[in-house]
């Protein structure tokens, strides 16, 4: 079983809590869920709308196809109507004057009035699509209770979901199979909890969506986590501030997205030189510049990678799955503190967004490593910043935490000691030191996750938040035709792990590059530095997410 | 120069520039104040000023033209045991990095910012700063510089400063008590340091200086915002230097209680077990 | 003839004032020059020195070997006498100890001394050379009294001038074969004049070496050439301050090094967004962040090309020599002004401070086409700011210049009339809108520069201001032994032009990419682009330039 | 709304916000100074006041967040016939856009400046702005604002603003004839408007304002600087509304001589042959 249901109607309905309550109940009867969010770039009005899919195995991705449409206004319906399935529903208010076989009108507004409140409506819709699933009502009161913060408001919407729930009768029968050991998230949560698992202390960062919700979260943990959580003047502040809260010795976080880490692309290089760990997000929205705020795009790729004058060791790694985000942001910071390099997470609206169920986080697999030499420095023996060693990483103390030992760090090129240099030895020398760093770097890359049959005639290629709808596409595909298809799909993405490129490349007799952009980036990094050529693409850039129906029928089509 | 705890082993600086002198005093204050090395932090951007982290032995942190104050105030929230100080240019202060000069203000933390102005761009080879005077022609401001100068010293008081003071490279000693004074203060201390660059700026002089400031003395009390208002615009044949303003103020690490209490964050392990607690938001 | 001096000391000694009397003196002799500056971040002290090198044909870059040393101090003598010929000369000081045979001591500052001005030590130098070349006193009387700005100063000089003259013998007897038609010039001061002769009103930027020359020049000029030359408050304030004078109509630039420009990168995608025309120079020094700020690097390349979030039309022109940089700095506002879009001039340190005597500019040359269509809107025809064109390029407008006729531009995604939307269609129509203006501007692109011979065994491949030092090091390289060489230097390289690399690459044996930088980067465009790969890489990332007998040595040594 | 040649065609603010009444008296405002459309350009950085230049029909220009202020001063300079206002908030305008706003100040470009100041980030749904109460929360801001508000006008002031005002949105006669002055005034002109934001701001509601506000009179003297100072400092029971202060200064054009005379930059024809001439410099 699988259903798709989509509330729409425009932003300040409560939609966002209507979601949640239908997510939160699902999820603890024990289904898996995946819900995508759909807004405008505005407060109030406009058109908005958020799929909630549910069902008993593992949901990658968002589906197109609608199984049920609850509609707060006439546009919802009027919009998506056309993905409604032939046996789907509409719930709306009886006041809505479309005709349609598949409407069920409710007397949702004049019930609300006389139940004395008007904004309770959504939620007889949401009750009555309880009903027609056949769902009982366990979890129901402890999820709407928590949900409002108001104990009255939590009363009225009780009642009012009693009622809803006698305004139809069912229809399906819908039972979940599991037990919940689920935890419910979205991808920015992820990282944010990863990041306090990591032991970051210190975030600053400047609002800016779809990043902004990482900067939410810790700001609500901030007491109880012992973090910093700095709202900076402006974004190039922020990653400063950042740089200067590592080089004291704390690990430390930005995050933004597009155009805030434009601002950022200085400092970046800033980190790179003084060999300073840091961790940024870069959560991606459709460019260029302001573009489309509240949308999804993979279009800073490229971007990212070369950002910053000069040349310097960085990591990017994309994140593919909640999961993905938390286990990585982990990663990132252990990474940034062994190599002192920057290390970027990308990231995008999409899986920024969209809530999934995924099972617990082991926090026993935290592992934090400092790689701090404190210890090493006390005494007699002589200390430099920038020692030339053969892995390029110089050992790392804290300012003020070794007595008789300074920490000198300098933007200008410099000598071991950190003092500025015009010597050009020294510059030769420091600039292969640091970019050993990537030599062993890359040797603890994490090859693209391989999904599919070996025996394929298709290889698609795809990185970050495309995984899901990418491993879906997949199994639809193989379960139809002759045609056998498989996928990598990278996480590390800079350096570019090359193994299972090269080794499954040659295999292939097409190869298809799906990405959400217009001019194919990953196809030209790989271009770059494998120089083996994407024979088609799959480039999606209007915004919305890429579904696995989409990719399939692009696919199909012969595209 | 070369001598004592927080020596300096070798400079690129003009001979004759006021830079040197501020240098001493820097060096003067620490000691008199019993700071060890490895205890200070002194941030710079870049500039000719900005250098003055490669240029005396403590921990130093030269970062990007503008950039001093978000670093220095983060290390200091990372590790409050830590005394903070930035040594910096005019330029990078209130040119380029004029919007964290602003709003570091608003945030108080705990630093110290001493800025050399000598009211041009020295390393750059002379374009007018923010400071510099009207009229005065440069490379670039062929036709005379013809920006309203900033005034930081009433700047910082509109946006509430705690600490505001003016001192001269040129008088080294009561530069010396300022710097003490001002490391001292519990919050954002700002002191304009003018400082002559016999390179670029040959109209503020060190006898142009030396002709027109006058020290403030015990009459004057640096606790009226509306006195110390006035006192800050006075620019011109007499230029006051010293504290302008002083006032008690609670800090950035006052208002955040896990910050204030307990051991500075960079001594603290993050406690797992209270993470993994957060789990529950999401079940 | 090809005689190269140099002339060394430390910083405030005024080697510069005695090269510029040296260079155009020798220039209006109709001597060929090419001088270049080796200066270190500081005012006063340190080690600088300048090379001057001239002779009678066409001089394209430095030179290692050295023929004279004007040494005002020991350091001079003691860190380039390695490279000084065995038949050279030194002239300095008697009061220095260094002993060897070519040194030639002289009462430098005694003379000096007695004629009361210690400071014309240095000119009694540059006369004793002057007489031990054979050179006649012919044009140093009007140079002397052009380059002193006061009269007595001039007089002084010219008196020490006539002094040192008789201080030594003539060696040498060298004489000029052609009249002087030429100017001296650097490539920063091309620039400038390119953009004052292609019509640039508004010129904003913030000091930055090695860019801050061209905005000298500029203000120099500002009020002769009645343009507006504006310090901004930082680059973030230069860029958008340019892109709002040429929205308003009026042809404006900024330029900057890499650090600068890293804080140009957000507004760099405004431009490309609201489709205002920009010209950005970019004149590169070694990095990362602060680097080494008064030295020479190529490693910006693909910084410039993928800076910004999202994707847009952009046209990145590496410039080779102050000639080309004076033509394309006219033709990139052409090609601004053509696709609205921006275009960045990528030059580095060598090329913005050497000195060269190149043929005086041609101004019947010059063409300035502004693609403005007020007229066409005069009346009652519609106008829509981005209406969707067959080539992608919308007719322009100048605001508050037809009546009745608003202009309206906006960082978010826009429909045809500049207003905000959030439509999928429209986002992807506004894409593919922009992006379709890079097809016709690929038609245009100018292929890199040829030399060599066509039945080349091996090909090199530079950009930018390698040209110089690859000219010359393939001329050297085909004058000896049986391989033969050819080189492809790019001027044009984003969009990268293919057509002469797809031609010429399959016949080479070897190819070598020379660059100044540690990654290759132009190699890695190449490789994105065509797939061609190069073998073998010559690279030097030391913050000094290449010279052709470094390019030889290193090739002749199997690099 | 949707009338007279200023016309809006749809808007995405929400029912209620202040943001309505300021562009209601910004059309009013150019109506009785006789503009026609496209001798206006009205400009924004991002935010939702920002949005301004999209909901009324002149030429129109919504750059980046925080940078408002350089485009439209650049506009001004190439075209010193535009009538060039910025409508845009307080994080854009004090917050990201901090610099350009006490540089521009200095540089005293003939353009108009209304801040929306809402005390909010309402475009990113609530965060602090830099005029933010102190004490109160928001998703960010969990402990509540720590940071000093920035005071805009004090602030103006201490830079040297020739013309500073502040205005109310739910005044519309009143802030529209403060729109008119700061429109005529010559040079840079800022009025700085308080507005509800019905969604993010709960503090400083429209009855938060209307029980605080009082307008200045005949009483008060807008030339007095140091009244000024005094006057923009008070902030709390008592709001004060209208100009703070007024007074001439020359503006950016007139210290340019080929600005200030003879035609717009726009309507120039470059002089090759007298550029051609410059190679003189390289003989
Ligand atoms: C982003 C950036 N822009 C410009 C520069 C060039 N730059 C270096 S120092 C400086 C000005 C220095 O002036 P000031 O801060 O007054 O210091 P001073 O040299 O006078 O002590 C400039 C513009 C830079 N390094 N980085
Ligand atoms: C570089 C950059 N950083 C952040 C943002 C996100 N952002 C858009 S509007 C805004 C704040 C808006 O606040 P304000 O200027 O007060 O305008 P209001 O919405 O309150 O009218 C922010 C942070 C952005 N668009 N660009
Ligand atoms: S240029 Fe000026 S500020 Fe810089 S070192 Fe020389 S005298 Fe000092
Ligand atoms: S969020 Fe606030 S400022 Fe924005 S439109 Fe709504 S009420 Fe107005
Ligand atoms: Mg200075
Ligand atoms: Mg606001």
């Amino acid at each position: 079983m699988d259903y798709n249901i989509l509330i729409g109607g425009s932003a300040g309905q409560g939609m966002d809590t209507l979601a949640a309550i239908l997510e939160r109940v699902l999820k603890r009867k024990g289904f898996e869920i995946f819900t995508i969010r759909d807004y405008m770039s505005r407060v109030r009005g406009g058109h908005n709308f958020i799929q909630v899919r549910f069902g008993n195995e593992k949901l990658w991705s968002h589906r197109d196809c609608l199984d049920l449409i609850i509609a707060l206004n006439d546009e919802t319906i009027v919009n998506h109507i056309g993905r409604l399935d032939a046996k789907g529903y509409i719930i709306c208010d009886d006041g809505l004057d479309y005709i349609e076989e598949r409407v069920i009108k409710l007397p949702l507004k004049n019930t609300a009035k006389s139940m004395g409140n008007t904004r309770v409506s959504g939620i007889l819709a949401l009750a009555a699509m309880f009903k027609l699933y056949g769902l009982d009502l366990s979890y129901v009161t402890e999820v709407i209770e928590n949900v409002f913060d108001k104990p009255q408001v939590a009363i009225q919407n009780l009642k009012a979901f009693n009622e809803g729930y006698n305004l139809v009768e069912s229809v399906y029968e819908v039972t979940s199979l599991q037990k919940d050991g689920n935890i419910l998230i979205n991808g920015n949560e992820a990282i944010a909890l990863g990041a306090l698992a990591a032991g970051c202390m210190f975030y600053s960062a400047y609002p800016m969506t779809p990043s902004t919700s990482i900067m939410n979260y810790l700001a609500a943990k901030m007491e109880k986590a012992e973090i910093v959580v700095e709202q900076a003047e402006d974004e190039i502040a922020a990653i400063n501030m950042a740089i200067g809260a590592s080089y004291a010795g704390v690990r430390a976080m930005t995050g933004t997205s597009g155009g805030g880490f434009a601002l950022m692309v200085e400092a970046l290089g800033l980190a790179g030189m003084l060999e300073v760990p840091l961790v940024v997000a870069e959560i991606q929205r459709p460019g260029p510049t302001t573009g489309l705020p509240t949308r999804t795009e993979q279009s800073d790729l490229k971007f990212v990678i070369s950002a910053s004058q000069g040349e310097f060791p960085r990591m990017v790694i994309a994140l593919r799955t909640p999961e993905d985000a938390f286990y990585q942001t982990i990663r990132a910071f252990n990474i940034a503190d062994k190599y002192q390099i920057p290390v970027i997470l990308l990231g995008d609206q999409y899986l920024a967004d969209y809530t999934t169920t995924v099972r617990s986080f082991d926090f026993d697999k935290v592992e934090i490593n400092r790689y701090i030499s404190n210890d090493k420095y006390k005494g007699d023996i002589e200390y430099r910043r920038y020692e030339i060693t053969e892995s390029g990483i110089s050992p790392r103390i804290i300012p003020g935490k070794v007595p008789g030992k300074t920490v000198l760090v300098d933007s200008d090129e410099h000598d071991e000691y950190g003092h500025i240099t015009e010597s050009a030895e020294v510059k030769v020398q420091m600039t292969d030191k640091r970019m050993r760093k990537i030599e062993a770097l890359k040797e603890e890359l994490l090859e693209p996750e391989f999904i599919g049959t070996e025996d394929f005639d298709v290889l698609l290629l795809a990185w970050g938040s495309l995984y899901g709808p990418v491993k879906e596409a997949v199994g639809l595909l193989n379960s139809e035709g002759s045609v056998k298809y498989a996928a990598l799909v990278f996480g590390d993405i800079w350096p570019l792990p090359v193994k299972s490129l090269c080794q499954k490349a040659p295999k292939a007799k097409t190869i298809i590059n799906i990405e959400q952009n217009a001019t194919g980036q990953l196809g030209a990094v790989i271009m770059e530095v494998t120089g083996i050529r994407c024979t088609a693409s799959i480039l999606k850039y209007d915004g919305r997410p890429i579904s696995s129906q989409d990719i399939c029928e692009k696919i199909q089509g012969g595209e | 120069m070369g001598e004592g705890k927080f020596y300096t082993t070798e400079t690129a600086w003009c001979p004759g520039c006021g830079d040197y002198s501020i240098l001493e005093s820097l060096k003067d204050a620490l000691n008199r104040l019993g700071k060890e090395p490895h205890e200070v932090l002194v941030v710079g951007g870049i500039g000719q000023a900005a250098k003055t982290p490669q240029y005396i032995n403590t921990n130093g942190f030269c970062g990007l033209h503008g950039r001093a104050v978000p670093p220095a105030v983060a290390a200091k929230i990372a590790n409050k045991d830590l005394t903070v100080i930035i040594n910096t240019g005019d330029g990078d202060s209130y040119g380029e990095g004029g919007n964290h000069f602003i709003h570091n203000i608003r945030r108080n933390v705990d630093i110290t910012h001493f800025v050399h102005d000598n009211q041009i761009y020295g390393l750059t080879k002379g374009q007018a700063s923010p400071t510099t005077d009207l009229g005065q022609t440069t490379s670039v401001q062929t036709m005379g510089t013809m920006n309203n100068p900033l005034n930081p010293l009433l700047l910082a008081l509109a946006l509430g400063a705690g600490f505001v003071a003016r001192a001269f490279s040129g008088d080294r000693e009561h530069l010396t008590s300022i710097m003490v004074e001002a490391i001292k203060y519990k919050g954002y201390a700002l002191v304009d340091i003018l400082q002559p660059c016999v390179s670029f700026n040959k109209v503020n002089t060190f006898q142009w200086y030396s002709k027109r400031i006058y020290k403030l003395d015990e009459t004057y009390h640096p606790s009226n915002k509306m006195a110390a208002m006035e006192k800050a615009m006075e620019w011109g044949d007499k230029i006051p230097i010293g504290i302008i303003y002083n006032q008690e103020k609670s800090t950035y690490h006052d208002k955040i209680g896990f910050l204030r209490d307990g051991k500075p964050l960079v001594d603290r392990v993050p406690d797992i077990e209270k993470i993994k607690e957060f789990m529950k938001d999401f079940e």
